[in-house]
């Protein structure tokens, strides 16, 4: 390959949204691509781009809204490869405002926690009460950062529902803190939100280093495909077997369940339909005035040449 | 040396800085996208201004700087006569407390959203446990600077402890002191900062933490002079303050009847 | 006029010794102040005097001896004791007003009664209207003048003086001499006084004792002054039993120096 | 006050803190998911050990923690030092440095990458970015509370610049700097392991954060605790420079001739 | 032996003027010290004696007036000058022989030979032995003839002393008088030298300069010594030409003394 050595980033790489890559990397399929693939975690999927930005980075392994995004600001990125299929976004309620709130139309007037204001939480709500009618500043949106300080933040009683990803969705409701209202953790709940599929957890970068290295590409992708593929049928057991004992070692039973909540996200084969950028295109500017003034081609936010490369061989 | 020499200086070298950064930007040297351009800040803070929004912010991002800034001091300067003036308990104490200040705060918010909320108590939190240790350290070392002359005259004067306290240990201490307030004004913010950052609901934390999820580098840059200045004149108090209690002190070449 | 001895002594020093780390400065003294006594205390430099009254003060407890305070075993600080030290030992932060005050102070006198009693007492050194000068904006003397006002306006039974008056002119010194000659005959106070100037020395004192060279100093002389009193200071000077004792006291210490000084 | 009485009463100290903290654990007064327990961390300590995993880490957090101290702490004296002999640059700059040490340094932490890549430098660069300050402003304290008959004395023997500098200025100023070292041990290792905790691929900061993002409190609380020793041990290396520098000084109650 | 009076004088004040914010320290002082002269200056306590040195020393310069060393005007330090300062000025963080080594090892001057030099005058003022104690480890006496190692062994040409000897005993304070007037004598060092001793300036000076009280201080009175020289500072003291000029200061000084404590 034209780089043997290549440096991913990635927003969090304990994060089960983002398994696929771990799989890969303990099945040892980037050595047998002959890829020697330095994996560098940051505290966010936007730190990790921005590591791709300023040239330190290689590839991100991260979120498809954030192509879109910098794709308005006239970054040519793309995504090779697509890991999950569904977002994995859970808007959850606290457990004794259970029976009051039924829908997010009841959310009027709750504070609602997120990961970070302006993050893609905050946009699943906002989104959300949208789809009800509602106004953004129908809610409060707190912060709650994300890890164990949302957890603190319900059990606290400082926020009464929560907008989150794994492992906090999960964690909470074997706490018995929450209980879900929307899961886009699998294609029906996905569809009944957004309609349609959503692109999540991506592998992507500069369209010029996909054109300067096609063959290095090319290798990652084979070998995420294979993790993908190798993925499939396995049951949650199967799949935390293989990983790092540092995962799962505090708690291995919460581990596998959140495992198998969200095993049903991942590409079975790592392209991207069709409909998928459109949602994504759809959902996002309808927050994001100067998104939504961009014009942008869609076709060029990824492609899937690699992936049925891949699946050919 | 003269001040309007001074201020002339200083505003040749903001000059500088700003335009140099300005055109790196312009010409391509630097990317736009990580540091924004100094007319957008400008405008992006102007713009703030001039629609209100941010003095809420401002405003509770103040009163967690100063709560934690206080507090901090209070404790840290309390702590640090008590065992400056106890050397048992300092023996005792003191890898616990380097162990203490080697803990990264950051790593601690989950433990301070449990205890403190979301609210601002924990931002105050985070930024007293800054503060805290660099008012500590120094008020420990200069209370043990104190002169032994003096200290024994105040003795033999008939001065009990907290005579000693108030008119030995602390003056001598003061200039320690103050420079540890120099220090901590900026941690204090840094903690109020770092915690609306990492989870809160208002604050210029949180105006940062929001412009960074949509990669608003102005916005980001604009928080942060907004911050800066808002710090450089948390020091003019600071440095009021010093003038009036260090009224004692020779200024330097006028030290005539010592030499 | 010879005071009475009286029986408990104010300040009684029995076989101490001093020493800072190998080094003994002070071996096996013996010394004792009467109550009302006004003894000086001459020596070499570096033989140990200030060592001397440091241990009195309670500042530094002995190696070895003890130190008795009227009759009672020196604990801690000697409360009865005013020290006026020879190094520069005023508060910096203080204007000479709050340095003589400041004793009255910590003793709960309120403020305004402390500080027109230390307005009196810097006049009485010759220092009114520098109430508001700091240390450092006064003259060496003018420092000293203020410590010495300072510890007098607290009235101690016991005065340890190191050197006070040796950064005094000439005039300014024997109008302090006899300021202290007044309040000391006033009410009984002991006195240690140390001093290079021997003529100051008998001219003030009850007794001259004179210490050996160090290391390892002890008195080696003691010399009772049996001067009339009251005496005026620069008069006692002139007469022929001031200068008997003198040349005696003078040949002593001579030879102290001299082995001091044949030694190193 | 005797070496082993202290040592007794730290050990004594501590197995009150971990028994409490054990016993509020069982006792379910407080989160085990939040505090994990003593005993569970003292096994996951011995695990790393057991097993070496541990030492890369700890080893790549050493480096950054003794680089950025090492930088930070001499920088941060020259500047001191430059600055508090040149009047007129200390108070042109002097706004500006203390507009800086407000920036969070979290917030810099993507410049930092882009500047200095991903490896061992951006780490260190951020607990420059601490050090610096502290080392900075204590040591320009320091500079100007020299004695000025002590300076006006070697200056009259003839004292050159440098000269000054070597024997006037930084051993009088060697207690504030020493000083300054003492709160920056910790923070140097506090950004060496928030360097790591935002991103990186290795080091005891991003054992921590892997260990954040599936809620294994236990690794990070023994994370901490591996961090915490170890700060101890570099303070013990400060220390003993302490003494050996300040050997002039008088020991409290040992100031015979002074006095 | 009378000095000749050379053409160019060593320093010369040129109605010069010191002050403090409002306070007038000295006002309109001439005064000059010949090549080779030894001028003693006298003044009540607080008058500006130290204000003067500071001055020709090039610590503080004059408000008003100008200082000419050699005949230049003095710009910065007076680097042909050496300062006994009145205050404790050792270096704390060097130990006795590092103290006194230091203006050599300043010059430039191998570590070796500075120490050698340095351990030679510790000896000469009676310190032999104490080379490695700390100035906070040394009596007040001690460290004063420290002090006065650390400025005689750079041999400079113009000698400030201010109070140099107060803090010594009677028969040290002769030994180093004695060793003064050697050096002098030996190459033509002007000496400006301050002290509250009558009987000690006029012992070893060749002109004795009476300051007023302050505030605006000036000379008022100015007493050529024509003793023998070279003298013995012990013996010199009893001659009838000595006690002339003593009583002449004396009560010069005295008429001071007593104005400036009337005033206050
Ligand atoms: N902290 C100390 N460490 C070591 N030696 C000390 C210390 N303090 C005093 N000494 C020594 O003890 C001896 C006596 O000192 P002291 O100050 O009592 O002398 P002194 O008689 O007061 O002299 P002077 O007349 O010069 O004031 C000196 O040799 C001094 O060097
Ligand atoms: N920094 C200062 N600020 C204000 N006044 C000062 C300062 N330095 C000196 N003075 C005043 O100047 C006058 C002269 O001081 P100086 O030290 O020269 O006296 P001196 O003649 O040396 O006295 P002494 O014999 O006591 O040493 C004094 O009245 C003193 O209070
Ligand atoms: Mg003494
Ligand atoms: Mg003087």
């Amino acid at each position: 390959p034209e780089k043997p050595k290549v440096t991913l980033a990635v927003g969090g790489k304990s994060l089960v949204v983002y398994l696929p890559l771990t799989v890969a990397e303990q099945l040892g399929y980037f050595a047998d691509e002959g890829l020697d693939v330095r994996i560098e975690d940051f505290k966010g999927g936007s730190a990790a781009l921005k590591a791709l930005l300023g040239g330190s980075a290689d590839l991100v392994v991260g979120y498809f809204d954030h192509i879109v995004r910098l794709q308005a600001q006239g970054r040519d990125l793309m995504g090779v490869v697509l890991m999950g299929k569904y977002p994995g976004l859970v808007l959850g309620v606290r457990t004794e405002l259970a029976d009051k709130v039924k829908t997010p139309a009841d959310l009027k007037g709750l504070k609602v926690g997120v990961t970070k204001p302006g993050s893609s939480t905050n946009y699943f709500v906002f989104y959300l009460l949208a789809k009800e009618g509602l106004k953004p500043t129908d809610v409060a949106i707190i912060g709650v950062g994300g890890g164990s300080s949302a957890i603190a933040a319900v059990e606290r009683g400082q926020v009464d529902a929560i907008s989150h990803v794994e492992p906090v969705i999960t964690t909470l409701e074997k706490r018995g803190q929450i209980k879900v209202l929307v899961d886009t953790r699998n294609k029906e709940g996905t569809e009944a939100v957004f309609g349609g599929p959503y692109p999540a957890a991506t592998l992507y970068t500069h369209r010029a280093f996909v054109e300067k290295n096609p063959e290095t590409t090319q290798r990652l992708v084979n070998a995420i495909v294979r993790a993908l593929q190798w993925m499939q049928g396995k049951s949650a057991e199967e799949v935390v077997a293989i990983m790092p004992k540092a995962y799962y070692q505090n708690d291995p039973e919460l581990y596998t369940e959140i495992v198998r909540n969200s095993l049903g996200m991942f590409s079975e084969n790592g392209l991207f339909p069709e409909a998928g950028p459109k949602t994504a295109y759809k959902v996002l500017s309808m927050f994001d005035e100067k998104l939504a003034a961009a014009k942008i081609d869609l076709s060029k936010t990824y492609t899937n040449a690699f992936v049925e490369r891949a699946l050919t061989r | 040396m003269d001040k309007r020499r001074v201020r002339l200086l200083q505003l040749a070298l903001l000059v500088f800085l700003v335009l140099g950064w300005e055109f790196s930007v312009r010409l391509g040297w630097v990317d736009a996208f990580f540091f924004s351009k100094p007319s957008e800040i400008a405008l992006r803070i102007f713009e703030w201004f001039k629609s209100g929004e941010v003095y809420r912010h401002l405003w509770i991002t103040l009163a967690e700087t100063v709560l934690a800034f206080t507090s901090g001091t209070l404790v840290g300067v309390a702590f640090g006569l008590w065992l400056a003036l106890s050397p048992v308990a300092a023996a005792v104490l003191d890898p616990f407390l380097k162990a203490l200040n080697s803990v990264p705060r950051v790593i601690l918010a989950p433990i301070f959203t449990l205890w403190f909320g979301l609210g601002i108590a924990s931002k105050v939190a985070l930024g007293f446990t800054l503060v805290f240790f660099i008012a500590f350290f120094n008020t420990y070392q200069g209370i043990r600077e104190v002169s032994p002359v003096v200290l024994a005259n105040a003795r033999m004067l008939g001065a009990g402890r907290n005579q000693l306290l108030r008119h030995v240990y602390l003056p001598s201490a003061a200039s320690w002191i103050l420079s540890s307030l120099r220090t901590s004004v900026g941690f204090a913010v840094i903690g109020a900062v770092v915690g609306e950052y990492l989870g809160a609901s208002a604050g210029l934390g949180y105006v940062i933490s929001q412009a960074e999820g949509v990669f608003d580098t102005t916005s980001v840059f604009a928080g942060i002079v907004v911050l800066a200045v808002f710090v450089v004149l948390l020091d003019v108090a600071v440095s009021v303050v010093e003038r009036r209690l260090l009224v004692w002190r020779p200024e330097p070449g006028q030290e005539g009847g010592t030499v | 006029m010879v005071r009475p001895t009286n029986s408990t002594p104010a300040v009684e020093l029995l076989r101490v010794t001093q020493r800072f780390g190998e080094y003994t400065a002070v071996a096996d003294v013996d010394l004792r102040v009467d109550e009302g006594e006004f003894v000086a205390v001459v020596g070499p430099t570096g033989c140990g005097k200030s060592t001397l009254l440091n241990m009195i003060a309670g500042l530094r407890p002995p190696a070895a001896g003890e130190v008795r305070v009227f009759g009672q075993s020196l604990e801690g600080l000697n409360r009865r004791a005013g020290y006026l030290f020879q190094a520069d030992a005023l508060l910096p932060w203080k204007t000479a007003l709050g340095n003589v005050a400041l004793g009255l102070s910590f003793a709960g006198t309120a403020r305004e009664e402390a500080e027109a009693r230390a307005r009196g007492w810097l006049a009485k050194v010759g220092l009114g209207g520098f109430e508001d000068r700091y240390p450092h904006q006064l003259s060496g003397g003018m420092r000293k003048r203020v410590a010495l006002a300072q510890v007098l306006i607290m009235d101690p039974k016991i005065l340890l003086m190191d050197e006070p008056f040796s950064a005094l002119d000439v005039q300014t010194r024997q109008l302090m001499e006899n300021e202290l000659l007044r309040l000391w005959e006033e009410d009984q106070k002991s006195v240690l006084f140390v001093t290079h100037d021997l003529e100051e020395a008998i001219a003030l004192a009850d007794r001259v004792v004179v210490m050996s060279a160090g290391p390892a100093s002890r008195p080696i002389g003691n010399f009772p002054v049996s001067l009339e009193r009251p005496r005026d200071v620069t008069e006692v000077r002139l007469t022929e039993a001031f200068l008997e004792i003198h040349r005696e006291v003078w040949g002593l210490l001579r030879e102290e120096v001299m082995r001091a000084h044949g030694q190193a």
